[in-house]
């Protein structure tokens, strides 16, 4: 038993992923770890439940773009796409750092992956002021009610992580992830890294995926 | 419109006598009925001998029975578990779904077939809240014309011929149920689906309910129509009367009663 | 193994009255207040189910009593609107706001922890989110009732476009489906600590196949709930965009000025999450009768591991079989006639279940306390509610049965009959250890025989007006000319739901007595070998367990001969 | 231990970089046909989103079971998926 399990006994919150009891099935993923992953794949499902009935609907309909309506923009939002897999590459590099015990260089990429999600929701606004000012708006049509929908749940999840990595950003630069316990600081980079891979997918297939013509 | 409205319905539906399914009016409603009993007599075997074997247990295996250590998983329990499981499925699922399959391929979903049995009448039924609307082509055959006859809660059809009905729906989700000949489909907004059925002869004469399965708002259990059962002479002749009189009716300006379709081909 | 004991530290129990009883982490207390919030909804629930009995059996009269109190504007009567939203907040109320929290959001809460010797669930602060997260959800329900228009009336299934505001104006609908897809997010944080604790927080030798057949129901709900809740999220949460931001996702024909809604696409989501909801409902309630028949017929669950293999294979099963709702919406044929099979397949593993369950009571030494009788009581009623089912599953009689009053009867045993008694059965089990006082076996005996009794009177007479034809959500069904001789039937089948309703009425006086004035409970007054009541006093102290155990065998081992 | 590697995390930051540049570059060429260009971007989009779950998100070390546990739910709605947008295309032909 290492020192760290020996505190665990005053202080619960003080149990490092280093000293977390194997499991059979599980190995040495933590409580807020496997806890993270179940809402995830929950999360992932009501994301689902969204795109299928974007799929249902485009899938079933004879026109998908009403006259009058801008397609959207590709390229800049494939930059969006870009600064999110940048984000995620910060966030492990932070979590990297806090590994290390490196308290300055995690906070620092911690602030940075926070930063990016700042920069993603500008880029959304910027985008949607932009496609409703060519006239594409909420309640329009399918196409572009279900648009928006996915895109501002998306939208409403990469505001929730930038709300928790900013907390999570600010213990960090408090020391509280010191020595080893970085557990919840990979818990909240699988929630930010989650948001990326949800958009990789409504990426392809709300922007990629070609109108029939 | 009134000139449509105005019309006597057929003679009203007699009341069901005895309990258990309604009077079965149809040629073909006696697989399900079938299908039903005697999937009834396998349940009924299955729970009786379910209850048997509980009273037994309860009342013999009682206090003062020795309780037998069993974990019933040696090969020889798990054995029998497994195939008596696999009797009951064959047997009543078995059943079923082999039957269901026969008779939805020959009779309630075979809509190709009906389509080619020759002489069909073909109907298009519009639901709204709270009633069935009714269109036959008239004698051009086609639907959307001026001749076409249109029917409120009233359908009218030949014995034995096939009718083919195609089913739609302008404000929520209605389901046209037949009970009488044992057939319900959704009529849903913004879609067209298929249903059609036969009426035996010996029913020319009678009349049924046509009834709302799907709750549609307040007046649900209201969205009440009649369905007449005719000889083919008298259909046709009704079908003429009522065209002329259509013809004479139809408006070309009221949009609202121009809601027929072109017949969808298979 | 000693770890486990380091990342379950003993918290000391909070002091203050509103941390220890009111925002209190402790998944006891927790379960006692989903128990209380269930409980009373239930009443809800049921009050509403007299009210359409009444109205099948004296249609546009005025209702004794209930007419009085809520229906003062009518004059007591209860009018054709009234009548949608009576059934429909009946059928929400007790699946969303009556069972779930008196069958999985009670004794999930209380059973897992304490069956697998954990000293709490894995996110406390989680559970109690998720409890206060229900009660905003039971505060949207209580509001929708208050408002112009009423309640929601568009049927528990809220198919559009009726559930729009075409068919349905108002704030009450709305209202509504806010409480879904609220009482959803409290469902999935509650299922996130079920999964996880089972997952990480058995205790040392607590091996998934020595947990009590309790908590592999509970968990497996959980994972339905946590895969399938966010599905049913997503279609309340576009059918409130539709009501309210005019949106038209789910609208089509003349009142598609846009065009491009489905109808069908929310049958779908709405399905995608409701079939494995059914069964949500049902693997407590196997789970926990498996256990207390192998309890009180003092032997081990008969083929322990085939009971747990057809759990397991409905929950896999119930994700693939939900297209049988919608055998008649003109859903492609083959994709129909999958559904049947898959549907039917679904057999196979419940008889597994009822051969066992039959032969783990045969050559018992069976002992017929109230929550054993309960115990047996489902197995009779969910045989019939089974067996109903085929008819629906197969798509031909389904053409005549669908939406009748055969598939309400088919539902009611199967839920209302069956997860009722469940819940019954638990409630009479655990009281003793959930409040440290033994209820009372004789008025609870008087509540079985009535219950089950009526139970099956009335759920029996819906499926005989059913077979008969009638349609379902009828205000008055004797406007049909084929249903006019059914309504002696239908009144008889309402007396025997009022005699139902009577025969609640001692498990209230039970409870109540019990609670106050029961015996004191001794630690295992049942005799039996779960960790709760070998390990644990009753009520057991915050912490449940002083040492969390070390499990050397299965869970049905306390008269095990060796 | 932890597994920090911080070359693989730059391996993989490259890899997803190329793999959004070919996307974009397979929406440039209509003449491979719509069906294959959607199996191409449907292909893509999935073994971006693998990557990141496997080496952002730790998946490659976990247990395997773990792997399992997150792999088949997300099975789910893709089957339903293919079915159900099968079958509304089917409604709107038919
Ligand atoms: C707890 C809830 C619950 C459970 C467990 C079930 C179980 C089953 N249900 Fe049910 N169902 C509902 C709740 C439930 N249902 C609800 C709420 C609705 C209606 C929703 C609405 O429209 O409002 C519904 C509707 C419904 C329909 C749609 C009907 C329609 O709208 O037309 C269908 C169709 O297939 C169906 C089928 C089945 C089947 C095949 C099972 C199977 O799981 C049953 C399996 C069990 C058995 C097959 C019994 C086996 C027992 C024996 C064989 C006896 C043993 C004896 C010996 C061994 C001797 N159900
Ligand atoms: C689990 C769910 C559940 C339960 C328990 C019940 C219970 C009952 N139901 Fe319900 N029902 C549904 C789910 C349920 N129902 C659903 C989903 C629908 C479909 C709705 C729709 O069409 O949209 C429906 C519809 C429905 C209809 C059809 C309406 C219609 O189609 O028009 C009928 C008619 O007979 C009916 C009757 C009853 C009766 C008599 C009971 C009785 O069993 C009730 C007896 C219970 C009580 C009288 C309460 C007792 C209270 C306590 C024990 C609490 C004690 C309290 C304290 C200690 C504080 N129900
Ligand atoms: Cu139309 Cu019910
Ligand atoms: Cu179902």
């Amino acid at each position: 038993m290492s020192e760290h399990a020996a505190a665990a006994h005053a202080h619960p919150d003080f149990v490092t992923p280093a000293d977390w009891p194997e499991d059979p099935q599980y190995g040495k993923a933590t409580l807020g770890k496997l806890g993270m992953w179940i809402f995830l794949l929950s999360d992932a499902l009501s994301f689902a439940g969204l795109l299928l009935a974007y799929g249902i609907l485009r899938g079933g309909s004879t026109h998908w773009h009403n006259p009058g309506e801008p397609e959207l923009g590709i390229p800049f939002t494939a930059g969006l796409t870009f600064l999110l897999i940048c984000s995620s590459v910060t966030m492990v590099l932070g979590y990297a750092a806090a590994v290390e015990n490196k308290r300055k260089q995690a906070t620092l990429f911690l602030g940075l992956t926070a930063l990016g999600g700042v920069l993603f929701l500008c880029g959304q606004a910027h985008e949607y002021h932009g496609l409703s000012q060519e006239g594409l708006h909420f309640g329009a049509s399918a196409y572009a009610s279900t648009f928006y929908v996915i895109t501002s749940f998306h939208g409403f999840h990469v505001f929730t992580g930038v709300t928790y990595l900013t907390i999570i950003t600010i213990a960090t630069a408090l020391g509280k992830f010191d020595n080893g316990n970085y557990n919840r600081i990979e818990v909240a980079g699988l929630f930010w890294h989650f948001v990326d891979l949800i958009w990789i997918l409504v990426f392809t297939f709300v922007y990629l995926v070609p109108t029939q013509k | 419109m009134t000139a449509i409205l105005a019309l006597a319905l057929g003679a009203p539906p007699k009341p069901e006598t005895g309990f258990g399914m309604p009077h079965d009016a149809s040629i073909d409603g006696h697989l399900i009925d079938w299908l039903i009993n005697v999937t009834s007599g396998f349940v009924i075997i299955l729970f009786v001998i379910m209850c048997v074997w509980m009273l037994y247990a309860a009342l013999k295996h009682g206090r003062d029975h020795q309780a037998e250590y069993d974990h019933g998983s040696s090969k020889h329990s798990v054995t029998v578990a497994l195939v008596i499981s696999a009797i009951i499925f064959f047997v009543v699922d078995g059943n079923l779904f082999v039957n269901s399959m026969v008779d939805l391929s020959k009779a309630f979903w075979n809509h190709a077939d009906a389509e080619a049995m020759g002489s069909v009448v073909r109907i298009e039924v519009n639901a709204h809240q709270w009633a069935w609307d009714a269109r036959y082509a008239g004698a051009d055959g086609q639907f959307g014309t001026a001749d076409d006859v249109v029917t409120l809660n009233d359908i009218r059809v030949p014995a034995e011929t096939p009718i083919l009905i195609q089913l739609a729906s302008v404000d929520v989700i209605h389901s046209f149920y037949l009970p009488n000949f044992r057939v319900k489909q959704d009529a849903m907004p913004g879609m067209v689906n298929r249903m059609w059925f036969r009426a035996k002869p010996e029913e020319i004469g009678n009349s049924f309910d046509i009834a709302c399965a799907q709750h549609c708002g307040t007046n649900h259990y209201k969205m009440k129509g009649t369905l007449t059962v005719l000889s083919k002479e008298d259909y046709a002749k009704w079908l003429q009367d009522q065209a002329a009189v259509s013809t004479r009716a139809y408006d070309p300006n009221d949009q609202e009663a121009h809601w027929g379709w072109k017949w969808k081909e298979i | 193994m000693e770890q486990h004991f380091e990342i379950q530290p003993i918290h000391p129990e909070p002091t203050s009255f509103v941390r220890r009883y009111i925002f209190s982490t402790d998944h006891k207390v927790i379960a006692k207040q989903f128990l209380w919030a269930g409980l009373i909804f239930l009443l809800v629930g049921g009050t509403l189910a007299m009210m359409i009995r009444w109205q099948w059996a004296y249609p546009g009269e005025k209702v004794p009593v209930l007419g009085d109190l809520f229906l003062r504007r009518s004059g007591g009567v209860i009018g054709p609107a009234t009548y949608t939203s009576i059934f429909t907040m009946h059928g929400l109320i007790m699946i969303f706001f009556a069972i779930t929290p008196a069958m999985i959001g009670a004794f999930g809460n209380f059973c897992i922890p304490l069956m697998i010797g954990a000293r709490d669930m894995a996110f406390p602060k989680l559970n109690m989110l998720s409890f206060w997260t229900f009660v905003v959800s039971l505060l949207l329900i209580i509001a929708s009732f208050l408002v112009r228009l009423g309640s929601a009336g568009a049927g528990w299934t809220t198919y559009p476009p009726l559930s729009t505001q075409i068919g349905t104006p108002g704030w009450g609908q709305t209202l509504v489906v806010a409480a879904i897809f609220v009482t959803g997010a409290a469902t999935i944080m509650g299922s996130i600590n079920y999964v996880t604790t089972v997952l990480r927080l058995r205790a040392p030798g607590m091996t998934y196949l020595r947990m009590p057949l309790t908590v592999w129901g509970l968990w497996l709900t959980a994972i339905l709930n946590v895969l399938f809740v966010p599905v049913l999220g997503a279609a309340a949460l576009l059918l409130f965009l539709d009501r309210v931001f005019g949106t038209q996702f789910f609208i089509a024909g003349a009142a598609s000025v846009r065009g491009g809604g489905d109808p069908i696409l929310f049958q779908h989501l709405f399905w995608i999450f409701g079939h494995p909801e059914v069964y949500i409902l049902i693997l407590p309630a196997w789970g926990i009768v498996g256990d207390l028949i192998s309890f009180f017929a003092r032997k081990p669950a008969y083929w322990y591991k085939g009971t747990v293999f057809a759990m397991t294979a409905v929950t896999i099963l119930s994700a693939v079989v939900y297209g049988h709702h919608m055998f008649v919406t003109g859903m492609n044929p083959l994709l129909g006639k999958s559904f049947m099979l898959l549907t039917l397949i679904i057999s196979v593993p419940a008889e597994m279940l009822f051969l066992n369950w039959l032969h783990t009571i045969w050559k018992g030494s069976i002992r017929l306390t109230t929550a054993m009788l309960f115990g047996l009581g489902m197995v009779f009623v969910f045989g019939l509610g089974g067996l109903t089912g085929l008819y629906l599953g197969t798509i031909s009689t389904d053409l005549y049965l669908h939406d009748t009053m055969w598939v309400v009867g088919h539902f009611h045993f199967t839920m209302a009959a069956a997860s009722f008694l469940a819940t019954f059965g638990a409630i009479y089990f655990w009281f003793p250890k959930m409040f440290g006082r033994n209820m009372s076996e004789g008025l609870g005996k008087i509540h079985f025989w009535f219950s089950v009794v009526f139970i099956t009177l009335v759920f029996g007479g819906q499926l005989f007006v059913g077979y008969a034809g009638q349609q379902r959500r009828l205000y008055d069904p004797y406007q049909y000319t084929f249903l006019a001789h059914l309504h002696f039937p239908n009144k008889l089948t309402s007396w025997f739901g009022f005699m139902l309703g009577i025969g609640q009425v001692p498990f209230i006086i039970n409870f109540f007595k019990s609670l106050f004035a029961g015996s004191k409970a001794e630690q295992n007054p049942w005799q039996v070998g779960t960790l709760e009541w070998t390990l644990c006093p009753s009520p057991p102290p915050h912490h449940n367990f002083d040492k969390i155990p070390t499990v050397l065998r299965g869970p049905h081992e306390y008269a095990n001969p060796e | 231990m932890a597994h920090v590697n911080r070359k693989q995390y730059m391996v993989i930051f490259l890899v997803l970089f190329v793999l959004t540049i070919l996307e974009l570059a397979v929406v440039k060429m209509p003449a491979i046909g719509r069906t294959p260009m959607f199996i191409a971007l449907i292909a893509l989009a999935v073994s971006k989103a693998a990557f990141v779950g496997l080496y952002y998100m730790h998946l490659k070390h976990e247990t395997r079971i773990l792997k399992l546990t997150i792999a088949i739910p997300l099975c789910t709605p893709a089957v339903y998926a293919l079915i159900l947008i099968a079958e509304a295309a089917w409604r709107r032909l038919s």
